[in-house]
């Protein structure tokens, strides 16, 4: 059941990062792209708890953490760099 | 497998890494696709300490220390990879103060305008 | 157009040459003597549960020195290469929003706990001083993004920096007087394995490699910061 | 398990490469540093996968963040000449 479930993430996050990356590189605007960004920075997230569960090593979640809390950063600094921020 | 598929992912980067900077006229994609060689070297070197079917060497719980030569991967192109990429940064920061110290110079970022080493 | 070809067929060798190394590469089933050595005795030789850990700060703990010097060097030259600009056209930048200012002041506490958090149990978990420090400088990052003209403290980052490269240098010496060599992790009770207070001088160590660090990234960023506009 | 990882890493691997592609073609220099980062990015999720839980943490942090940053810092400095 678990291991269904597990497959059944996968491949839905797996479809869903096609998707914005299709978006990323297709985006006809800037603001497109860096939401598309910030949307692959979380399904990586995802990515990363579904390699710790599968490899059983619950220590690996430290770099969800790390990802969670400053991944959002690259996305402040497009939106102040486009409004002439800094 | 996942070993092939990331040794030939890191050749692919590097490969790309150096075309751009060969070709690109801007300083500053130049020093893009210099950040794109270095994390193909990275990747590369830590595929090669990869053995397939092993874990990551943390001992806890999970791996006790009893049995951790049989069940870790090679610590040391971790242990490599790790301060290459702290000093990649550096360089990279280093590079982005001389690009702008030669923006101040000449207004241009074009690589074609600085000719005085140009032979 | 010769040159785009030039750089075509100098890629086209590269290929070549890496598809021959690819060709003939298999991995290893099992490990190598050095990487079997650091798997059998760290545990009870060092006391930490991190080999990557055991293996920068204490084995080879001389390299670590070295690099972060480097990283001094390359935070010196770029302040030194951005400190000469004249002032032209005063850098005006648009303040950040009241989401931003409050969001900042929310956060900015707890991605500097989770630095210090981060290269405290260095030797336990995944992490360590580097990716410590890389993450205080994001925090710093957070607030010069925020605020883009508050006054920057070049000074409380110039002796944190100093300060925790000095107290590296001396906990090396140390360990060549009280125990077995240069950096030596020995000068401190090892504890029990998997403890946070064990492992000897390795959470030290790392902690003023983190504080070194961060003090690094922030002064790079804080110099280019404060550029003008061109 | 197995296949579920090594599915991730092609799929990774591949996204990896059309970034970095994209890094070198793409026509707006913010829209390059960008995809450079976004390398960066599953570069780390991949060094997960090849049990380097450390590295990954590393390229998280900084990787994906400050040097994309750094980019922008200097790239908000030179205003309309950037293109040239």
């Amino acid at each position: 059941m678990v291991e269904t479930l597990i497959t059944l993430a996968a491949i839905l996050a797996g479809a869903a990062f096609l998707m914005a990356l299709y978006r990323f590189l297709q985006g006809p605007s800037s603001a497109d792209r860096v939401v598309a960004f910030d949307v692959m920075t979380i399904i990586g997230i995802t990515g990363i708890v579904l390699v710790a569960y599968m490899e059983g090593r619950g220590i690996y979640l430290d770099v969800a953490l790390v990802y969670a809390l400053l991944s959002f950063l690259g996305v402040i600094a497009v939106a102040r760099y486009l409004e002439r921020g800094y | 497998m996942i070993v092939q598929v990331a040794l030939a992912t890191g050749f692919v980067l590097i490969l790309i890494g150096i075309y751009g900077a060969l070709t690109q006229r801007n300083l500053l994609r130049m020093i893009v696709a210099f950040t794109v060689a270095n994390s193909g070297v990275n990747l590369v070197i830590v595929a090669v300490g990869y053995l397939p079917g092993r874990t990551a060497p943390i001992l806890d719980a999970t791996v006790p220390a009893a049995e951790a030569a049989a069940r870790i991967i090679d610590p040391v192109p971790q242990a490599l990879v790790l301060t290459a990429i702290v000093i990649g940064l550096g360089v990279t920061a280093l590079m982005l103060a001389f690009a702008y110290k030669l923006y101040e110079k000449r207004r241009s970022l074009d690589i074609a305008r600085f000719s005085e080493l140009k032979w | 157009m010769i040159k785009r070809a030039l750089a075509l067929l100098l890629v086209l060798a590269l290929g070549g040459l890496f598809a021959s190394l690819m060709s003939a590469y298999a991995p290893d089933p099992e490990l190598n003597p050095t990487a079997r050595y650091y798997a059998e005795h760290t545990a009870q030789d060092l006391g930490a549960a991190n080999l990557v850990t055991a293996i920068i700060v204490t084995y080879r703990g001389l390299d670590t020195l070295g690099e972060v010097t480097v990283l001094f060097l390359t935070a010196a030259i770029v302040g030194l290469v951005l400190a000469q600009s004249r002032r032209r056209i005063p850098h005006q930048p648009v303040p950040g929003g009241e989401l931003l200012a409050t969001g900042t002041r929310l956060l900015t506490p707890l991605i500097l706990l989770l630095g210090v958090y981060v290269f405290v149990n260095g030797h336990l978990t995944p992490g360590g001083g580097f990716q410590g420090g890389a993450i205080l400088a994001s925090g710093v990052l957070l607030v010069l993004l925020a605020d883009p003209v508050k006054p920057f403290s070049h000074g409380l980052i110039s002796v944190i920096e100093s300060l925790a490269g000095t107290l590296y240098v001396l906990i090396g010496l140390a360990g060549l007087a009280l125990a077995g060599g240069f950096l030596d992790n020995r000068i401190l009770p090892l504890g029990e394995f998997g403890q946070l207070f064990s492992a000897g001088a390795i959470p030290v160590i790392y902690s003023l490699i983190g504080l070194k660090v961060g003090a690094e990234f922030a002064s790079m960023l804080a110099s280019l910061s404060e550029t003008e506009d061109l | 398990m197995s296949p579920i990882l090594t599915g991730m890493t092609v799929l990774l691997c591949l996204a990896m490469i059309v970034a970095a592609l994209a890094a070198i073609r793409v026509k707006s220099l913010p829209m390059a540093i960008l995809a450079g980062g976004l390398v960066s990015l599953i570069l780390s999720v991949v060094f997960l996968i090849l049990a380097a839980p450390d590295v990954a943490m590393t390229e998280a942090a900084i990787g994906s963040g400050l040097t994309t940053f750094l980019f922008f810092f200097v790239l908000s400095r030179m205003r309309g000449g950037e293109d040239d």
